[in-house]
């Protein structure tokens, strides 16, 4: 048995945890927060050099066909460096849902550009200040168009298109819709972390292309898979800000000493680093149910999600506590992983949600694996 | 055991709202949100209770207080605090530097400083933290020098609030770097115009500007204005802090009532959320925290009552209530699932503050651990740290930078 | 105002925690939970000398004619003590029940012998292993006499009697039975705390003296009066434990010091003491709402319930790691503190329970205090 | 990223599976369950074991072992566990005093007493802690004193398990009180039935007493028996701790599954507890932990399965183990309310277990506070606390007893 990522994967974490390390990727980070930019376009740029927006793309539609434990990795390295570019949005999302459900003729259209980078897709699902149900959705679908309003649409603005969540006659159904076609509008957003950004969409009879009819079963299956993702991104944050906290910890003195002798300051520091250790190996265990398309998915992912949206929300509240004073100014970086453990946490549906799936996946079960 | 006041307390307490009544329409409303225009009311504001009486109260009354006891104090308070009126300004100059400044200065400087202090008309600052010296003040690097009569001032202080629109300010700093830690401290008042000060405002994690860096290039401050002895500064400076106010406040921004009351109409996982049973576990558990700090405050009070001094017991209202928030916040943005990170929701710009508040509040003033330590060693007894730098020159104490 | 007992209640307290000092009642506890005996009869009588089982009865039915302020000061000592008598149950329960329900005939007949501690009475209430509700209840009153199965009633060996909880024709009452008449039988049962007597009573056509038809209306009431003294008992016993921790730790010495100034040990006893003190001036409001039958009393009795509790098993639990081994040996204190806040968490319904009743009772005043 | 073992793993799996259903059977079921039955077991099944050459697989094959590397250790071990098979009684020998044997005894030595050891003939215990020697294991007093080739010991020992069914014991004594702390040790082992010996069994809180305390009264020693050079015993205690068996195991007792299970019967206000959201937010937060830790091995496996030695990181399980367990059986008995504190209802007596149980596992093999200073300090790298001991002759360190 070997329940660890092959030396392949590793390297490729290592080259891209070199790449966001060499663009400075957390001082790009603010730049976007600070700036009007919706993100960046030149790291976005490089990450696409690589070849990362193009992992999970078969080689046929001009991809580079290799799978989900490498797109983990990626996702890992994307979270530490906080990066401030659409990969969720156009990769863990659009990109599966067209895989998983598109016909061929749309992957045939839309992979290669995706896997190029020369466009960019998002999800438009939410609109309410809850988290979507089948019967809260009510956006609609008729006559080969969409007519509707969809809230804290992730990278809104940036993307080209959208596949967005719509009732037709007889359920929820996912389409394709152009974000430059007529009847759409955007509003940019304010966000709590605006090193990403949202936006609301209204769709007024704007041409829409269908992708599947049970668009509920599509998104129940994609939220179990971005879970995963989004919680690899997590526990890079969280260890990010656990080894911020340590560093400034050894290096800051007080009373005589490097505050990294007090207990209190250890001892926080070993707290963040066990609920770190948890959720990776949670992490782990969800990378693999991902890449096998394993029965365990959702239990895996709803573990995954749950404990890295905890260590992470830990992590980077107590880097600040850590920090002191400093660490609650603007000039210090502590915040930008608080901001980010909160849009992370809130992205694809909050803690509460995420428990109460676990638990329903473990009694659908019948056995806690 | 009950909540009425005594007779006198409540004759006082009817005294004191009656005033409140007639006199706090008095001042104009705020012309906008801005600083200076709070700060005008405030001036406003100070300035008719100062002709009334009512101006810090338990100061002596020769220099423009009332001689109330502690209990009139916390009654002129509460009620006080059924308006909302700016009296934040006047809280370190009536509350941290008046006091010192009756102990230490000359009758001519109290005469001269205490009645603008007093009316509202002079504001001071505290010039005490630095970057490398906030858990651990007595860490202070700000150099003063003396030749003849007059000290000349190098360093930076931070964390100064409302240093841009003080008129004067107390200053501890060190004059003598080989002397053992807590004995080269010398504590000084100044012109907060003087030459060579520079003034920055630091922006927090929640975009505010509350307080500033205060940099010292050769800033001139005559001996005259030394309160203590040379290298005794540390004293005056424990003499200030235990003049801190009266910490009866609580964090500020989203509590228990906040988010029961959102909890009531914010659906959740196919209800209002108050009806799940994991949502009103969290309730109750803020609730039990949230009335055990009410009721502290009020064995806190009673024990003023009697005369007795508040001690550090205190420090709990802090550690809990900024950790509640903390959590409260983030609570309730859960509740709003994808969307919280909007703050232009029903709720949501509360919880933001709430989220992107709570980590200054957990650090200033104090930070969680401080406090802990002191609850174990002041309230508890329990022995102190082990200190490396006790009796040790300050410039042999280690320090990140000589690493 | 005055948030604070009156110069005379401290006194009484300091009398009653100086008899539970010079009597050792920790060791009479251990005595007791180690032996055969079901209480400590020495103990109670001199609790009983001091006229502290009269406390809330008026003076006309041969109490003292105090009232419960008096009783939560005593509370807090019994609780300290963690002292090995029936005082709950005769106290708190039956005797409050009389008082409030009975007619003049049964109080006549009954308080004067609860007062001078003659007899010893309870309530047997519980039935299964979940929370009571009417619709649990089983146990029948018919024709003048109770038939049924009470679980768990505390005290059930010592009581001379019991009240009952019983189905009648139309809901549930209260009734007086004599645990020494015909169709009573009881086992004695092994518990958590051994220091404190529990027996599972059968009744079969029992003589039963009627006391209220509304008994459930009259429970409803007893919990909550009841929950500020158990409340009471757990704050005391609490502080007991936070300063057994802190004496210990001042005391113990590791790498070359007292463990007392390591921040592990300050820092969990300085949240020891965060906890007692939120629980203390919770404990403070419901003996006001007590003693003065107030509105909020279902508010303040909660509050103090659920945060006393807590206190007390943090308090207790973390002692014995303050200990260390030792902390873990029989042959040392700690578990009997650990063992008293189970018992007391359970005796009266638990935390879950308390937290619903908390908030529902919110609901209900519809305005946080 | 696979479950799968290599083809060499499932061969070597294949045979330990093959040979472990052919040959626990071959042993005696217990006849009662008292400790003297289950040894009698255990020493069956290490005979079998040794005679097939399965047992101490990790050890030298010329003392009795295999050769296995550690994956195989592995391998055999979760095989192994797939059968209730009382082991437990030759953990110190074959995982701790063994190895140490092998490296400081001499071959005569080795050559009498591993092999004893490997095929289960002889058991061996422990003397490390003392009462006021625990978490600072280094602060021990027991005074060992050299006359010719005898040195004679005196002193108390605690937390020994089987010292009352041992044939021999690993023993760590001060020889020299002047010199520091870490530099005064002397090491040796014994036989447990030496004149002097007294054994004492400590009553757990639990009602259990798998402890004892050893008091030693002018017990001998000869020479010979010591391991390592006089004064230098730390370094064979370090040594022999390192040995200590890969801490795979949970704390044992209700964990995740049967709290689970418990909710789905149980009723908890209403419903049965599994449909209370609360209930579901605790249950979740514990299958997040229970999961963790669980990969968390298969992380490390991994590791070994790479030829890395495994590290203190593996600390965490049994902080987060231990923790859970207390809170879930305080939890669960919660669910049962009142009844709750009798151990006679359908999960009651387990939960009572756990409750009981959970004190001592939080404080055995390193306390929580420990582990915590382990993880920081030698998995993250932070620093040492101020050690006031370091360097100071071991009779003038401070102790309880002194002040």
């Amino acid at each position: 048995m070997n329940f660890e990522f092959s030396d392949e994967q590793l390297i490729m974490k290592e080259e891209v945890r070199k790449l966001l390390d060499k663009e400075n990727s957390v001082k790009r980070n603010r730049n976007i927060l600070e700036g009007e930019e919706s993100f960046d376009k030149d790291l976005w740029d490089s990450l696409v050099s690589m070849g990362l927006t193009a992992i999970t793309i078969p080689e046929e539609f001009g991809g580079i066909g290799m799978g989900y434990l490498e797109l983990c990795v990626v996702a890992e390295e994307l979270g530490r460096a906080i990066a401030p570019v659409p990969f969720s949005s156009s990769v863990y999302l659009a990109t599966t849902l067209i895989l998983d459900h598109a016909n061929k003729d749309l992957k045939e259209s839309y992979l290669p550009r995706l896997a190029s980078g020369e466009i960019i897709g998002t999800l438009a699902h939410t609109e309410k200040s809850t988290h979507p149900t089948p019967d809260s959705i009510e956006t609609t679908y008729d006559g080969g168009s969409i007519t509707g309003n969809k809230a804290v649409v992730p990278d809104g603005d940036i993307a080209d298109f959208t596949i967005v969540s719509a009732k037709h006659d007889s359920g929820i159904g996912l389409y394709l819709v152009d974000l430059n076609s007529s009847g759409v509008s955007k509003e940019t957003l304010e966000t709590f972390d605006p090193s990403r950004s949202h936006s609301n969409i209204s769709f007024d009879k704007a041409p829409a292309i269908e992708i599947t009819k049970d668009g509920w079963g599509a998104i129940e299956k994609l939220m179990d898979q971005s879970a995963v993702l989004f919680a690899f991104e997590q526990i890079g944050g969280a260890e990010a800000a656990m080894t911020m906290a340590k560093d400034y910890a050894q290096g800051r003195f007080a009373f005589g000493r490097s505050i990294a002798q007090f207990q209190a300051i250890k001892h926080k520091i070993a707290d963040m680093y066990i609920a770190l250790q948890l959720a990776k190996s949670n992490c782990y265990f969800g990378a693999w149910a991902l890449s096998n398309d394993a029965a365990e998915l959702p239990t895996a992912a709803a573990t995954a999600r749950v404990s890295s949206t905890k260590a992470f929300y830990e992590c980077s509240k107590e880097n600040i506590q850590t920090h002191g004073g400093m660490g609650a100014t603007w000039e210090f970086d502590c915040h930008l992983f608080y901001r980010r453990s909160r849009l992370l946490a809130a992205n694809i549906g909050s803690q509460g949600i995420w428990k109460d799936k676990l638990i329903t996946s473990l009694e659908k079960s019948n056995l806690p694996a | 055991m009950d909540f009425n006041d005594t007779p006198e307390e409540a004759n006082f307490r009817k005294e004191v709202s009656d005033w409140l009544k007639e006199n706090v329409k008095k001042i104009p409303e705020a012309e906008d949100t801005s600083e200076n225009s709070s700060l005008a009311r405030a001036r406003a504001w100070m300035q008719i209770k100062h002709e009334s009486g009512w101006a810090c109260l338990h100061w002596p009354k020769e220099y423009g207080g009332r001689d109330a006891t502690a209990m009139e104090r916390v009654i002129y308070s509460q009620e006080e605090s059924k308006y909302r009126l700016p009296n934040g300004f006047y809280e370190i100059g009536q509350g941290m530097a008046g006091p010192v400044m009756m102990m230490y200065a000359t009758e001519e400087q109290k005469e001269k400083f205490l009645p603008p202090m007093a009316n509202g008309k002079e504001i001071w600052c505290q010039l005490f933290s630095e970057p490398g010296a906030g858990s651990d003040l007595a860490g202070i690097k700000t150099k003063s020098e003396l030749d003849g009569d007059t000290w000349t001032v190098n360093g930076q202080k931070v964390w100064t609030s409302g240093a841009h629109y003080s008129d004067y300010g107390i200053l501890i700093t060190r004059s003598d770097f080989s002397a053992p830690k807590h004995k080269g401290l010398t504590y000084f008042f100044l012109d907060m115009k003087s030459p060579g000060i520079e003034i920055r405002p630091i922006k927090q994690i929640n975009g505010g500007a509350n307080f500033n860096e205060v940099y010292f290039n050769d800033v001139k401050i005559p001996d005259s204005q030394r309160l203590g002895e040379v290298g005794e500064g540390w004293g005056v400076a424990l003499t200030t802090l235990m003049n801190e106010r009266l910490a009866v406040g609580d964090a500020g921004g989203v509590d228990f009532k906040e988010i029961f009351e959102f909890t009531k109409t914010q659906d959740f996982n196919g209800d209002v959320a108050v009806k799940n049973d994991a949502v009103r576990e969290k309730l109750a558990d803020w609730y039990c925290e949230y009335s055990g700090l009410k009721y502290t405050k009020m064995r806190r009070v009673s024990a003023l009552s009697k005369g007795e001094t508040p001690g550090p017991e205190a420090s709990i209202t802090k550690i809990v209530s900024a950790n509640k928030m903390q959590d409260i916040a983030n609570f309730g943005m859960d509740l709003i699932d994808s969307s919280s990170i909007v703050p232009d929701q029903s709720f949501g710009s509360a919880l933001q503050a709430g989220l992107l508040g709570a980590p200054l509040l957990r650090i200033a003033g104090g930070t969680d651990e401080i406090l802990r330590n002191i609850i174990a060693e002041q309230v508890l007894g329990m022995p102190q740290d082990i200190r490396p730098d006790k009796g040790v020159p300050f410039n042999e104490i280690p320090s990140g930078e000589k690493n």
